[in-house]
């Protein structure tokens, strides 16, 4: 599973991007996150507020709720804010 | 429609000229041009720095041209997003819309950016006499943030 | 804002480079263009005549500026209208509106297309494969017609 | 008083502009309207329809009843087309 980083959540964990295996009782978005916030103060930094995090599973905006794969590629972001 | 996300500059009058090329059946034409203001609120901004999501950014923006095309009679459009450092004054994004209709591409231009601002994956980083900070969205509605289309 | 009525072509680049020069606070530009569509109905257009109404053209395309500039937060604006003789693809009219803010960016330059549309003393003529004609009004409706404001 | 007309109206009437002196009994556009009519066919044409007829005086669009003065520029016109 590819996770990717953006913006603030990319600045908070220190890179943009890493290779994971889907671990055991990870089975959709909401307890992924619950999985990267035991990885270290910066992951719970960047997960801290859910309210401020966006996620898109394979390119396509998803809710927290969204099941994944092992090959998923799952990106984290905050709302947007281009235009 | 045509979608851009890059780093370079663009030029108004260029992307007018190759969507209309010598068509005589369109309209109206509706362009917004968006640019790095100077100040937000009290802060000055000396530099704002746009990170994307390379892929999806031109897929979102894509999704938003299609939407607006199956809603009006439209003629074709453009719409390019620059990413990078840019200065107050500088582009960051351009939308062109023909139409037959001036109605049409008033409310398709109009509809691209209201779309746009909150459905593709683009982030302002501003750089200020007070600091480097991320832009805040301005609707953090909660329920909002977390009722996205699948 | 600045008001043209003119026989020769205009440029939307230089307008705009015109109206922002160096500034910085502007966050918007929405921009309007007219063009001669090749046809009206069924009936194929070979050119286009505009007459207008000289001195009055540019006072009412000044008091509708003006409303618009009352109505919204605008930082400026140019609205050029031509007259003469105009072929299919031709450019007719340009509007450009620079606001800090889109909505009023858009909103002014729908404002000014659909008031010129009606308060604008223009008239077009039909050169077409059956023949010259008016074009006529869209909404003939007599109560409107005889209720002009003052 | 100088008389204007644009559009389908000068094509009708023949001529573009005119100078007339306030005729007695034209005391607002309306009557002035009726004192064209009687001028010759080409006028009874170009007014026929008022429901088509636009007017300004010096520069400013007015109703039929607006009262004018021999002073006045008096513009008639179709309803406006352009843009």
């Amino acid at each position: 599973m590819e996770l990717l980083y953006f913006a603030r959540i990319r600045e908070d964990i220190g890179h943009s991007s890493e290779i994971i295996s889907l671990p055991e009782n990870v089975s959709n978005v909401e307890s992924l996150i619950g999985f990267l916030r035991q990885k270290g103060q910066n992951y719970q930094t960047a997960f801290e507020n859910e309210i401020i995090i966006r996620v898109a599973v394979n390119q396509a905006y998803v809710k927290f709720d969204h099941p994944l794969e092992d090959k998923d590629e799952v990106a984290f972001f905050p709302p947007m804010t281009g235009g | 429609m045509k979608v851009r996300v890059q780093q370079q500059n663009f030029n108004i009058a260029a992307e007018i000229k190759e969507l209309c090329g010598n068509r005589t059946d369109i309209g109206a034409i509706v362009t917004f041009t968006g640019l790095v203001r100077d100040f937000h609120g009290e802060n000055k901004i000396q530099k704002m720095t746009l990170e994307h999501f390379p892929g999806m950014a031109e897929k979102q923006l894509g999704n938003i041209c299609q939407a607006a095309d199956k809603r009006w009679p439209l003629q074709g459009g453009t719409v390019i997003h620059r990413y990078g450092s840019l200065l107050p004054g500088e582009q960051i994004v351009l939308v062109v819309i023909l139409s037959a209709h001036r109605e049409a591409a008033f409310e398709a231009a109009a509809f691209i950016m209201d779309r746009l601002k909150t459905d593709a994956p683009f982030w302002k980083k501003e750089q200020t006499s007070h600091g480097a900070h991320w832009v805040e969205a301005k609707d953090a509605d909660i329920k909002k943030s977390q009722n996205w289309k699948e």
